[in-house]
C-alpha cells in the first residue's frame, strides 16, 4: 500500500467531514422526532393516522435510499407544476432533497425500533404507575419513555451508524461530501481500495465517537447492569426485576 | 402509463422477465448473507455477552469497524481483495492464472460479514430484555448449554429481537445493490442497464422501488408471522 | 392488643362496589361482588388461588375494567362509558386519574420500576404526581423505607434486591402518595414473622389516621389480628363477610372453614 | 511462464449504447461487442465477454477478473498510469449538450475536432476557450463522475460550476433545469439526441480531443500484459485496413468513428 | 401427624455444604455455612428478609458461584476451579447439567417460561434433558398438575395466572424431573392455607419416598409440621439448627425467639 497517496488522500477528503456530520445530524434528529411520533400512532392505534403510518413505512422501508432519493430529485422534478411553485427553491438544491429523503427514511426505520420497545414495556410497570395516578403524557414521559428506551438503544445505535454511511448517497445527487470527493479521486486515479481505506478510516471514526455516545448513555441508562463481574455462564451476567 | 406497460410487460421487448430474474438474483445474495450474517451475529452477540475480556474485545472490535466503514469497501476487498489472497494458494496447487470468488459468494460474504455486525448488536439488545429468571430455571433444571439455548433462550430472545432482525433483513435486502460491482445482476444494476437502452432512467428507478417494494411486502408477512408465533404466553 | 379506630358509618363509604363482573374470554372471574368499606376501616378479602381476589383490586381502581358494575370512591362513583366496540372506558380520564392517586395499590408481584433505585420509585409520584417539593419528597421517603426497615436499600436498583425487600419498597412506595384508601395484594408473602409483625403495626397504625384497606391476604392469623371486616371469596363471589370473629366461628360456612384448617 | 492467450476474457460495461448495451434477454451487444468479436477471430482466441459495472471496471481488470476492457474507454494519461491501452479503435471527440430554451443553444456546433496538445490548433483552443468561459458564465455543467469530460473540465474551465453524476442522471437533471449542459463523448450525444422524446436538445459548442483526453476510445489491459496487447494491436490494424471497423462503425452509429 | 420417614445417618450425607461465603461487591451475604441434609431429611430454613436464604439455595446448585467453600452432593463434591480472574466456575460443565437435574429448584419468583404453556413448562426438562418418551411425559405432567390443583390451566400461559396458580406450576415443574434433591424458596409465600395444607401433604409424601429437601420458609407452623431439622439464618451465618422441638424452644435465642413472634 501506497502510505503517501493515502494521506494525501486523507486529507482530500477531510473538507468533505462537515457536510457528512451535517446531513446526519439534522436527519437523524428530524428523523427520530417523526419516529417518536409515528410509533405513538402506531402503538395507540390513532385511526385512520394509524393506517397512514403503516403505509409511509412500508414504503420507506421497502425501497433502497437510493430509489427514495431518486424519486423526490427527479422524480418531483418532473412535474412542471412542482417546478413553477414555492417548494421548487428547495427542492431545486440537491441538499435539500437529500435531507429530506435522509429524514424520511430514518423516521420509518426508528419509529418500527421505537414501536418494538414501547411494547416491550412490562404491563405490571406501567400498572403499577397508572395505580399511582399517571396517565397520558405523564406517564408515557417518566416510565413508558424511559424504560422503552433501555430496549431501543442498541437497535436505534444500529440506526445512527447506518445514517452516518447512508449520507453517502448524497454524492449522488452531485453534494460533495466524504463519499463524494472519494469517488472524484477515484474517477481520477483509479485506485479505490486506497481511497476507500481512506474513507473508511474517516467514517469509521465517526461511527466509533458515536458508539462511545451510544454505550456512556447505554451505561446511564442502566445502572443496574453495571455488574461488577458477570458470573459463570450466559444467565448470570446480569440480573432483572423479578415478576 | 401505458408506456411503462410495454416496457415491463411479457412481451419480446419487454424488460418485465429481466426485471424479474435480477429480482431473483437480490433475494437469493440477500438471504444467503442475512442467514450468513445471522451466524455470525449470534456468535459474536454471545461473545460480547458471556466472553472473556479478550474475547469481548475482539467482538466489540468487530461490530464497532463492520458498522463503521463503507459497506462497499467491504464488498471491494472481497471482490478485488479474495483474488490476492486465493491466487498464491491456488496456484499452490497448480492452477495458472488469477483464482478469485465468483460475484454471487464474494457479495454474499461481504453482506454476511457487514450484517453480522448489526445481528450482533440487536440480539445482544433482545438478550438483554429477557427476564434472568427464565434462563436461570433452565440452568437449575440442568439443561447443558446447547439445550437450553435452543429451547429457552433463542424463543425468548427471537421475541424481541425480530423487529430488530426485520430491520436487519431490510437493510441486507438493499445494501445487495451495492454487490453489482461485482458483476451481479440485481435490481439495481438491471434497472442502470435498462435505463441506459431505453434512456428513461426514472422509470426504470421507479420500477426497481416498486420490485423492492414487493419484495419487503411479502417477506413482512413471513416476518409477521413469525413475531405472532414468538409472542404466544407475552402478558 | 387496641383495637383500631372505629370507623364511622354516618358517612359515605371510602368504598363501594356493586354488581361487580369482570371476565377474561371464556372464565368469569368475578360474577357479581357487592360490598361496603368504611373511612378507616380494614377489610381483609381471604379465598382460594384463583378466586379472583387480585382481579376484584385491579378492578376497584380500574386497572382491569369490568364488563358490568360500579365502583364508587369517598362518594364519588367512576363513571365508565360504553365504547362503540362494546367494552367500557372511564369516561373522564382526569378524573380517573386524580382518583387513582388517592389510591394506594401493592401489586402481589410488587411490579417496581426496573429503571428507578428504590429511592427513586418511592419518590416518583410524590414528586410528578402531586408536584410537591423533592427534597421534601426524599426526606420522606427515607422515613419510610426506614419505617419498612430497608433504608439501607435506598441506592440499589429493585433487581438487586431479596423477595422480601422488593416488597417492602413496594409498600413504601404505595405509602409515599399519602393516600386514603389503600389495596394491597398479600403484602406479607414474602415477609418473615418478624416482619409481618412489623407490617401489621405499619397499618393498624395507617387505620388509626382514618385510612381505609383492603387487603388481600392469605395469612389467617393475620387477619385476625387486624381486620374490622372479613370477606372470604369463593369462585367469584363473596360467599361470608363480617366481623373477624364471626367469620372465623367454626362450622359456619364448610368452605370457609376448610380453608382456614389447611 | 508466457502466456499462449488463446483464451481471453474481455469485459465491457453492457450500459452505454451504443457503444455496449444489454439487451432485455441478458445478451450484450454493440459496436464494442461486435468489435471484440471480431477482435477475436482474428487472433484465433477464445473469447468470454462479461459485463462489468463502470465504477470497479479497471480494479477489477487489475485483480485479474478479466484480461481487456472494451468498454468505449478514452485512452487518457491518467488512466495509463494504471493500464496500458492498445492503439485507439474510435475517436470522436467529446462535444457539449444543452436544451433548445437554454441560452447555450445559441452557440453554434462546430463540427470540427480541436486536438488539445497539438500545436496546430492552439489557436483554435485559446479562441474556443474564450468563447466557452463567458457562454458558461453562471451555468451549471453536469458530468458522469470517473469520465474524461470531468478532468477536462477542471483543466480548461476550472471556474465552471459542475455536478458528476455516478450513471446518466445528468440527462435527467438537464430535463428538471438544474443542470445546464452535459458534455460527452460526440459518439454517445449524438445518438442521445436522436432518440424518441429528446428533440429539445441539441449539441452545442466545438468538439475536443487529444490530450487528456486521450486519442480516443481504445482497449485497456493490464500492464504487464504486454504481449496480448501487441497481439491486439495487430488484430485491431488488421481490422482497420480491412475495412471491418469501418463496417462495424456504420452499424452502430451511422458514420463512421475509425481514428 | 405420621412423623417423614427417618433419615438414615450412615450414608453420605445427600447434601454437605462446608464453609460456604458468598458477597455481592461490598456486601457479604453469606459468611460461611456448613450444613447437612441427610437423605430423605427435611430440612427448612428460616430468617429475616435478607439474610441471604434465597442466595444459599442458589449457591447449593451453583446458580450463584461462591467465593469459598464446598457443597456436596450425594457424596460426589461439586469441583470448582479458579478463573484467571480470580472467580471460579465448575470443573466439569457436563457434571455440573446432570447433578442440577437431580435437584429440583422451585424460585421464589417461579420464573415460569413466558414462552410456554404450563404443560409445557413441565414437559420442558423430562423431554428434553431426561429423553424420556413424550406421550408419557404429558401422562405424568397431567397427574402432576391435577395433584397441585391446576390441570384446568394446563393451556393457559404463565402471564393468564394468578400468583399462587404460577407457583403451583413452578412446583409441578420441578416434581417432573423426579429429583432427588428439592430446594424449595418460600414454595407456598402465594397460596391459601388450604394449599399450604396440600403442598404439606405432597413434600411430607415425597420425603417418604426418601427425597431430600431444604425449603426456605417464612411460615414457622409450616416448618414446625414438616421439618426433620431447623436451620435459623442470620445475617449471613446459621445460628441455630436442630430438630424443631429444639429449636423453638423458648428463650433458646433471643434473636430466633423475637423472629418466631413477630
Ligand atoms: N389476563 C388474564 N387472562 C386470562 N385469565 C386470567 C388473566 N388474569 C387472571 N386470569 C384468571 O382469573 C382467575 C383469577 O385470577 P386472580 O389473579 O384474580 O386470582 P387470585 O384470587 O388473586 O389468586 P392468587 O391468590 O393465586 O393470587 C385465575 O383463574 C386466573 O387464571
Ligand atoms: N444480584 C445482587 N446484587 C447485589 N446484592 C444482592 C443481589 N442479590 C441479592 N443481594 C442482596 O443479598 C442479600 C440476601 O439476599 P437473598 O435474596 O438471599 O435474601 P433472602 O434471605 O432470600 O430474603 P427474602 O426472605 O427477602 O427473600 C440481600 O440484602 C440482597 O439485597
Ligand atoms: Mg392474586
Ligand atoms: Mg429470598
Amino acid at each position: 500500500m501506497d502510505f503517501e497517496f493515502l494521506s494525501q488522500t486523507f486529507v482530500a477528503l477531510l473538507p468533505g467531514i462537515p457536510v457528512t456530520l451535517e446531513l446526519a445530524t439534522l436527519s437523524l434528529m428530524l428523523g427520530a422526532g417523526l419516529a417518536l411520533a409515528f410509533a405513538v400512532v402506531r402503538v395507540r392505534r390513532l385511526r385512520p393516522l394509524n393506517w397512514l403510518v403503516i403505509g409511509y413505512v412500508y414504503v420507506f422501508r421497502g425501497t433502497p435510499l437510493l430509489v427514495q432519493l431518486f424519486i423526490i430529485y427527479y422524480g418531483l422534478a418532473q412535474f412542471p407544476e412542482i417546478r413553477s411553485s414555492f417548494a421548487w427553491t428547495y427542492l431545486r438544491e440537491p441538499y435539500w432533497c437529500a435531507l429530506l429523503a435522509l429524514a424520511l427514511n430514518t423516521a420509518a426505520y426508528g419509529s418500527e425500533i421505537l414501536r418494538g420497545a414501547l411494547l416491550s414495556v412490562p404491563r405490571g410497570q406501567i400498572m403499577a404507575a397508572q395505580a399511582c395516578g399517571m396517565s397520558g403524557f405523564l406517564l408515557f414521559r417518566r416510565i413508558v419513555f424511559p424504560i422503552a428506551l433501555r430496549q431501543a438503544l442498541p437497535a436505534y445505535g444500529n440506526e445512527f451508524i447506518l445514517m452516518i454511511k447512508a449520507t453517502s448517497l448524497a454524492s449522488l445527487v452531485t453534494l460533495a461530501d466524504v463519499t463524494g470527493i472519494a469517488a472524484r479521486i477515484i474517477a481520477e486515479t483509479y485506485r479505490p481500495v486506497e481511497v476507500f481505506v481512506a474513507a473508511g478510516t474517516i467514517y469509521l471514526a465517526i461511527s466509533y465517537g458515536l458508539i462511545l455516545l451510544v454505550r456512556v448513555a447505554e451505561t446511564r441508562l442502566n445502572p443496574d447492569r453495571r455488574d461488577p463481574a458477570p458470573v459463570a455462564g450466559v444467565g448470570a451476567a446480569r440480573k432483572e426485576v423479578t415478576p | 402509463m401505458l408506456e411503462s406497460l410495454t416496457l415491463f410487460g411479457f412481451g419480446p421487448d419487454s424488460w418485465g422477465p429481466a426485471m424479474l430474474r435480477a429480482a431473483a438474483n437480490t433475494v437469493a445474495v440477500a438471504a444467503a448473507g442475512f442467514a450468513l450474517g445471522g451466524s455470525l451475529g449470534v456468535l459474536v452477540a454471545w461473545a460480547k455477552i458471556a466472553g472473556n475480556a479478550p474475547v469481548r474485545w475482539l467482538a466489540a472490535g468487530y461490530t464497532t469497524v463492520l458498522r463503521g466503514i463503507p459497506d462497499l469497501l467491504v464488498i471491494y476487498l472481497f471482490y478485488f481483495g479474495s483474488g490476492l489472497l486465493l491466487t498464491p494458494i491456488a496456484q499452490m496447487f497448480g492452477a495458472e492464472g488469477f483464482v478469485s470468488l465468483p460475484g454471487f459468494l464474494a457479495g454474499m460474504g461481504a453482506i454476511g460479514v457487514v450484517s453480522g455486525a448489526y445481528h450482533a448488536e440487536v440480539i445482544r439488545g433482545a438478550f438483554y430484555s429477557v427476564k434472568t429468571g427464565e434462563l436461570e430455571a433452565a440452568t437449575a433444571i440442568g439443561m447443558p448449554r446447547l439445550l437450553k439455548f435452543r429451547r429457552i433462550t433463542l424463543p425468548l430472545v427471537a421475541r424481541h429481537a425480530l423487529p430488530g432482525l426485520g430491520n436487519v433483513w431490510q437493510m441486507v435486502l438493499k445494501e445487495s445493490a451495492l454487490i453489482s460491482v461485482t458483476g451481479l445482476v440485481e435490481i439495481m444494476r438491471q434497472a442502470q442497464i435498462g435505463s441506459s437502452f431505453t434512456r428513461q432512467p426514472f422509470t426504470f428507478y421507479f420500477a426497481a422501488g416498486v420490485l423492492f417494494l414487493t419484495i419487503t411486502i411479502l417477506s413482512g408477512l413471513i416476518f409477521n408471522r413469525l413475531e405472532h408465533r414468538y409472542s404466544r404466553g407475552r402478558a | 392488643m387496641t383495637p383500631p379506630a372505629q370507623p364511622d358509618p354516618a358517612l359515605p363509604p371510602a368504598v363501594s362496589v356493586r354488581g361487580l363482573r369482570k371476565r377474561y374470554g371464556k372464565l368469569e372471574v368475578l360474577k357479581g361482588i357487592n360490598f361496603d368499606a368504611h373511612r378507616g376501616e380494614v377489610v381483609s378479602i381471604l379465598g382460594s388461588s384463583g378466586s379472583g381476589k387480585s382481579t376484584l383490586l385491579r378492578c376497584i381502581n380500574m386497572l382491569e375494567i369490568p364488563e358490568a358494575g360500579t365502583v364508587t370512591v369517598d362518594g364519588t362513583e367512576i363513571a365508565l362509558v360504553t365504547r362503540r366496540d362494546g367494552g367500557r372506558r372511564p369516561a373522564d380520564p382526569r378524573a380517573m386519574d386524580q382518583l387513582r392517586a388517592r389510591i394506594g395499590m401493592v401489586f402481589q408481584d410488587f411490579n417496581l420500576w426496573s429503571h428507578k433505585t428504590v429511592l427513586g420509585n418511592v419518590i416518583e409520584a410524590p414528586t410528578h404526581v402531586q408536584k410537591r417539593p423533592r427534597a421534601e419528597c426524599i426526606a420522606e421517603a427515607r422515613a419510610l423505607l426506614d419505617k419498612v426497615g430497608i433504608a439501607d436499600k435506598a441506592d440499589q436498583y429493585p433487581s438487586r434486591l431479596s423477595g422480601g425487600q422488593q416488597q417492602r419498597a413496594a409498600i413504601a412506595r404505595a405509602l409515599a402518595m399519602n393516600p386514603a384508601v389503600m389495596l394491597f395484594d398479600e403484602p406479607t408473602s414474602a415477609l418473615d414473622p418478624e416482619l409481618v409483625g412489623e407490617v401489621l403495626r405499619v397499618i393498624r397504625a395507617l387505620a388509626e389516621e382514618g385510612r381505609t384497606m383492603l387487603i388481600v391476604t392469605h395469612e389467617v392469623s393475620f387477619a385476625r389480628d387486624i381486620s374490622d371486616t372479613v370477606v372470604f371469596m369463593n369462585d367469584g363471589v363473596i360467599e361470608e363477610s363480617g366481623p373477624p370473629e364471626e367469620v372465623f366461628a367454626a362450622g359456619n360456612n364448610t368452605r370457609l372453614a376448610r380453608f382456614v384448617e389447611g | 511462464q508466457e502466456k499462449s492467450w488463446d483464451t481471453i476474457r474481455i469485459a465491457t460495461e453492457g450500459a452505454f449504447p451504443p457503444f455496449n448495451l444489454t439487451r432485455q434477454d441478458g445478451t450484450l451487444d454493440g459496436y464494442d461487442v461486435d468489435l471484440s468479436n471480431a477482435l477475436c477471430e482474428r487472433m484465433k482466441a477464445k473469447c468470454t465477454i462479461i459485463a462489468q459495472p463502470w465504477d470497479g471496471i479497471i480494479p477489477a481488470l487489475n485483480a485479474g477478473k478479466y484480461d481487456a476492457i472494451v468498454a468505449a474507454m478514452s485512452a487518457n494519461p491518467e488512466r495509463a498510469k494504471v493500464v496500458s491501452f492498445t492503439i485507439p479503435y474510435a475517436a470522436g471527440g467529446v462535444t457539449f449538450l444543452t436544451s433548445k430554451d437554454n441560452s447555450l443553444a445559441d452557440v453554434p456546433y462546430v463540427d470540427t475536432l480541436i486536438r488539445l496538445q497539438d500545436p496546430k490548433d492552439a489557436d483554435k483552443l485559446k479562441a474556443a476557450l474564450a468563447e466557452l468561459n463567458t457562454a458558461f458564465a453562471g451555468k451549471v455543467a453536469g458530468l458522469q463522475a470517473s469520465t474524461i469530460a470531468t478532468e477536462f473540465f477542471h483543466k480548461y474551465l476550472p471556474d465552471v460550476k459542475i455536478r458528476e453524476y455516478k450513471g446518466n442522471e445528468a440527462e435527467l437533471d438537464l430535463a428538471a433545469g438544474r443542470v445546464d449542459m452535459i458534455m460527452a463523448s460526440l459518439m454517445y450525444l449524438s445518438d442521445l439526441v436522436k432518440q424518441d422524446g429528446r428533440e429539445n436538445l441539441v449539441l452545442f459548442g466545438p468538439r475536443f480531443g487529444g490530450g487528456l483526453l486521450g486519442q480516443g476510445a481504445a482497449i485497456a489491459v493490464r500492464q504487464d500484459d504486454d504481449a496480448l496487447r501487441e497481439k491486439l494491436d495487430a488484430a485491431l490494424e488488421e481490422l482497420k485496413a480491412d475495412g471491418t471497423m469501418k463496417e462495424i462503425s456504420m452499424k452502430w452509429f451511422g458514420f463512421d468513428v475509425t481514428p
